[in-house]
């Protein structure tokens, strides 16, 4: 080492014991079989700070009222120097973002890591996902388009339902009685400073106590099956013949590196989704949510009407508590996911409904049209036909029905009921739908009239 | 300048008295300073009567027994924002000098239903709910019928109030919101 | 799970490797988000010909040999902030189609100079500048005459184009931004 | 105490060895002769956390664009219930914010805590210092009204005259080459965003030196001179006889609950002076720095023209320098200001220079009216002097002179000037100052027609 560098560092040594606090961090050894999973975490602590960085930026711009939040961001796209890129670096992180804490989370379940000693840190890690999503939520609105006013109208609608202190929460979320002005401005405040704040007072503890308990290791040989008496004995040993954060850190960096490359390449090549300005009077528009919260929207399907609760606070908050709780009910002494089976399937179901869910949102038809559109190919139907097209459309039938992957998957997709159903069983059908079959959920079309009736299960029938 | 390992060596009374003291003057500094702030953030939410009438048109714009979507005029303050957004809504012509005035909201999660005419139904785009001319609940998830506005007849003008929620019978059932 | 003191345990050529990747990798990491974020917030500030000509108004509005302080129209753009704040400058019509337009900051430290007609002198109102009618100073501190900005004349129409200093003998002397 | 409590922290220290933890940080000692000066620190921090709370929630409704940071203001003020009280704590606490730091400043200068081992934490701490008033420039602008823009117009002249880098700080703080949208939305990000993360950023360093090497010791027996070899010793025995931390925080909750209720006091009764929307096309305004700034205002009157940059530019750097330096050029050995007096008199000088300076403009004159404005008491006066007084204000004489506590101080104030001086000397000055006194700065007034010029004299020859 250079002679200065040498004076200056004990300099500091002398002063402030700099050698002791490098050798805590930065020289401290870890367990044998650290692999590229353990980089996760820093992976999400390298994500979330590039997301401090750009929204940081990006606050420069941006201003947080109806009257300008869509302006402001037009104007950030496309007058600003790289404006579309630090918007798309901020974008696409976002959700980058979610996936890699999702995956930290998924490696720390499946190594185990949430057991003694580290319950603690595993319950500060689901609030720290929790916050994340939250940011997803809030931020989710701040470009006040139509997808983000009115996936934020249904996201506070959701929260309504919450039992006792739904229609507060409902209000005190949305700062009245609808979403607006007011609105905006928490959602942001949020965004920027409550969040921001809680997340980073996390980490440090979250961070704190991986650099004191060192990090989980890899469960094999020794260390896969455990009780606490053995526990500080072996992963000593362990560390003996393990690395050093330091040379463990070259791979962090990779993976940071390697997320950089593949968001600057999505920032760069990929557009923003980005709607019309937000209309609070539009009553043809289509809400969905972000793709991390499909498996919400999509779950409301399974519980109608009085049940509605069950799916928009219930099992979320079943589902948060066997997150937070799990080192406490899982009392086995396996750390590998094989020797936990009981807990292995749980975590298996929930992720493949979580997967089920996202999938179908991913894939859900497109929406209805507005009522009596006609398009295209009715126009090119034999008369007949079209006239049944028509009607289909004027009923609004798409409201409940799919037709080639247009519509709402309520009931039965009809893309090929003609297969299935005749004419004259679509016509009983149609005009008392309980009366045919019991426990039809369809409303009765009694007043539809005869000729029109005839047109629509002509047309339904030839649908083959 | 190692750390001094003196857990312990405060003694109990006058750890007790630390404690108390601290306890006492955290209190007073989180009422002085937490009341205010509370009170900031969530009363102008719940504030109950921040909206008035809105002027939704006159009333000879509405024939009898049909349904058309609205846009109220918004009402205009003397301080920012100073004027509330556009509100929609849906108005029926019952006949007789009555209204009835739909929330444009499903009841379900809040999707903007759609009126269709022809078919004489609402529907909601998003998990497939029916609501009938009156807004009852004929297909899909909704708990409940459409919330509905209060509403009044002024010098022929039709003005919407406060919005409630009605039962399965088409009766008041609660304001919405508390 | 105490810290382990095993500082200097890796070996220096591993100890140089891993200095080496990691400036590396941190160098690549800096300069992919550090020159967009670099443009993003500085090239906005420095741009160079974002003021275009502000209509300032009709020739005839402006006496000859008199000084008055005119409002120029706000540019019109595309995006938001879609148009710019009203400019207010003073106009010396010098005769014979000549003009001078003075910038309203002080040379000193940008307090509003006033006109003064009776005295024939622009006064700050911060530090005793003063000013004659052709913007020298008379007394105080600024440095420098006021600052002017370059005129044209279109159809009986005057306009204002970017700012420039002047030197003690009224001679171009900078543009008032690089 | 209670088994349960017992049992709970038993867990907690098996864990993450919290007993330690504490030790090291609630349960340490302090050396001998900590005061209630020593609670300036904390008092710092417990400001800025509420500086940083208020801000959050005044974040919910302000919006910082041109059209509306005024109004939504006025809005907090007027229809947030609470909002002229949460506003008056952090509009007030930015003042008190200002002063306890700096008071805390002075108090580490005069108990010599700079010196060794502490060069680092000095260094740091000037760096917050400069921090918050920071926060005061950027702070200043977001209400948006007269005051605030004039002086954000002030303020980015003042680091235009940088040398060199001087017209691009200007531009890059404005955003642009005028005060306007960008500003407002820069100067808002840096408030909110990018200043409290280098604050907190370096607060959790400079806590951090504090508990690692303990309090400064106030300056007394053998503490108060030392050399470094003895120090380690010598303080490791005055903490022998020292109190614990934990004891030492009673006094700091003390201080914080007194600074607490002043605060709110002032929020509730001192009204927060709010001017009208800004208006960069008026010309009639005089824009007048906020207090902490008032030094820097004042001071540009000793260096008027080619000099503007000595009091612009050099004198803060040299004074900054002079700050953070001064653990590095400050060798003495005593601690107690007397044992070193270059230093304390060093100080004593700037504290006096900065003190009278900003006196200077608290006190000073009201600012020049309107250019003719005629005032009542002007027209209550014989018409000969009456007519005098007219000239005084159409010829814009307050812009230099004082007359009755109303003017601008460049030139002698008039209020008694017709006792030193008589009415020919007066006409003949004025015609041509240089031609009787020379080197007078005023200039010649020749052009006045004769009458006026008599009334004038006239006038000024009769203020005794």
């Amino acid at each position: 080492m250079a002679p200065r560098l040498t004076a200056v560092l004990g300099w500091l040594q002398e002063r402030l014991g700099t050698r002791e606090q490098l050798t805590r961090f930065l020289f401290r050894r870890l367990p044998v079989g650290t692999t590229w999973w353990h980089t996760l975490g820093s992976a999400a602590l390298f994500l979330i700070l590039l997301q401090t960085l750009t929204g940081f930026f990006l606050a420069f711009y941006y201003v947080p009222s109806p009257e300008h939040a869509w302006d402001s961001l037009t104007y950030i796209q496309q007058e600003i120097p790289f404006g579309r890129f630090v918007r798309g670096l901020h974008y696409w992180g976002a959700s980058l973002t979610i996936v890699v804490v999702f995956l930290h989370l998924l490696r720390v379940f499946v190594m185990g890591a949430y057991k003694y000693p580290r319950e603690l840190s595993w319950v500060v890690g689901v609030v720290l996902f929790l916050v994340v999503m939250l940011f997803g939520f809030t931020g989710y609105l701040l470009p006040w388009d139509q997808k983000a006013y009115w996936a934020t109208v249904v996201g506070t609608h959701i929260a309504g339902t919450a039992p006792f202190v739904g229609d507060y929460l409902w209000r005190i979320l949305q700062g009245g009685v609808e979403v607006g002005t007011r609105t905006l401005g928490r959602f942001y405040a949020a965004h920027v400073l409550i969040l921001p704040a809680v997340l980073y007072g996390l980490i440090l503890v979250h961070v704190s106590m991986v650099v004191y308990q060192g990090i989980g290791p890899t469960p094999r040989g020794p260390l896969a099956r455990l009780r606490r008496q053995d526990y500080a004995r072996l992963y000593e040993e362990s560390k003996g013949r393990g690395e050093t954060f330091l040379e463990h850190l070259v791979r962090d960096a990779v993976v940071a590196f390697v997320l950089l490359l593949a968001l600057a390449w999505m920032a760069a090549t990929w557009s923003i989704p980005m709607e019309e300005v937000a209309d609070p009077t539009d009553t043809q528009y289509v809400p969905r949510p972000e793709w991390y919260f499909y498996f919400l929207f999509e779950l409301l399907w399974q519980f109608p009407g009085k049940w509605t609760v069950v799916a928009t606070f219930w099992i979320p908050l079943a589902g948060v508590l066997a997150l937070l709780l799990l080192p406490f009910y899982d009392r086995t002494s396996g750390r590998s996911p094989l020797t936990r089976p009981v807990a292995s399937a749980g975590a298996a179901l929930a992720l493949a409904a979580v997967g089920v869910l996202t999938y179908q949102g991913a894939t859900a038809p497109a929406p209805p049209r507005e009522g009596g559109a006609v398009t295209q190919e009715t126009k090119a139907l034999p008369p007949a036909l079209a006239k049944g097209a028509a009607v289909y459309e004027a009923q609004g039938c798409s409201a409940c029905h799919v037709l080639k992957g247009t519509g709402t998957a309520a009931g039965p997709d009809l893309t090929r009921v003609g297969a299935r159903r005749a004419d004259a069983w679509l016509r009983r059908f149609i005009k008392d739908p309980s009366a045919v079959q019991s426990g039809a959920s369809m409303p009765p079309y009694g007043e539809l009239p005869d000729e029109e009736l005839q047109a629509l299960a002509g047309y339904l029938a030839a649908l083959k | 300048m190692a750390p001094d390992p003196s857990v312990d060596t405060v003694p109990p009374g006058r750890r007790r008295f630390v404690a108390a003291a601290m306890t006492a003057i955290g209190a007073a500094i989180a009422a002085i300073v937490g009341v205010p702030l509370a009170g900031f953030f969530a009363l102008p939410a719940l504030r109950r009567s921040e909206r008035r009438w809105l002027e939704v048109g006159p009333v000879a714009d509405f024939a009898e027994g049909r349904i058309s979507k609205a846009l109220a005029k918004p009402l205009v303050g003397p301080v920012w924002p100073r004027e509330t957004g556009r509100v929609a809504l849906y108005v029926q012509n019952q006949g007789d000098g009555k209204f009835a005035l739909y929330h444009i909201h499903c009841t379900h999660v809040g999707c903007p239903v759609r009126w269709n005419a022809p078919a004489g139904r609402f529907f909601s785009p998003c998990h497939g709910g029916v609501f009938d001319k009156d807004g009852r609940v004929l297909a899909g998830p909704p708990p409940r019928p459409l919330d509905r506005y209060e509403y009044k007849v002024e010098k022929g003008v039709l003005y919407a109030g406060r919005i409630f929620k009605v039962n399965d019978r088409l009766e008041f059932a609660a304001w919405h919101h508390a």
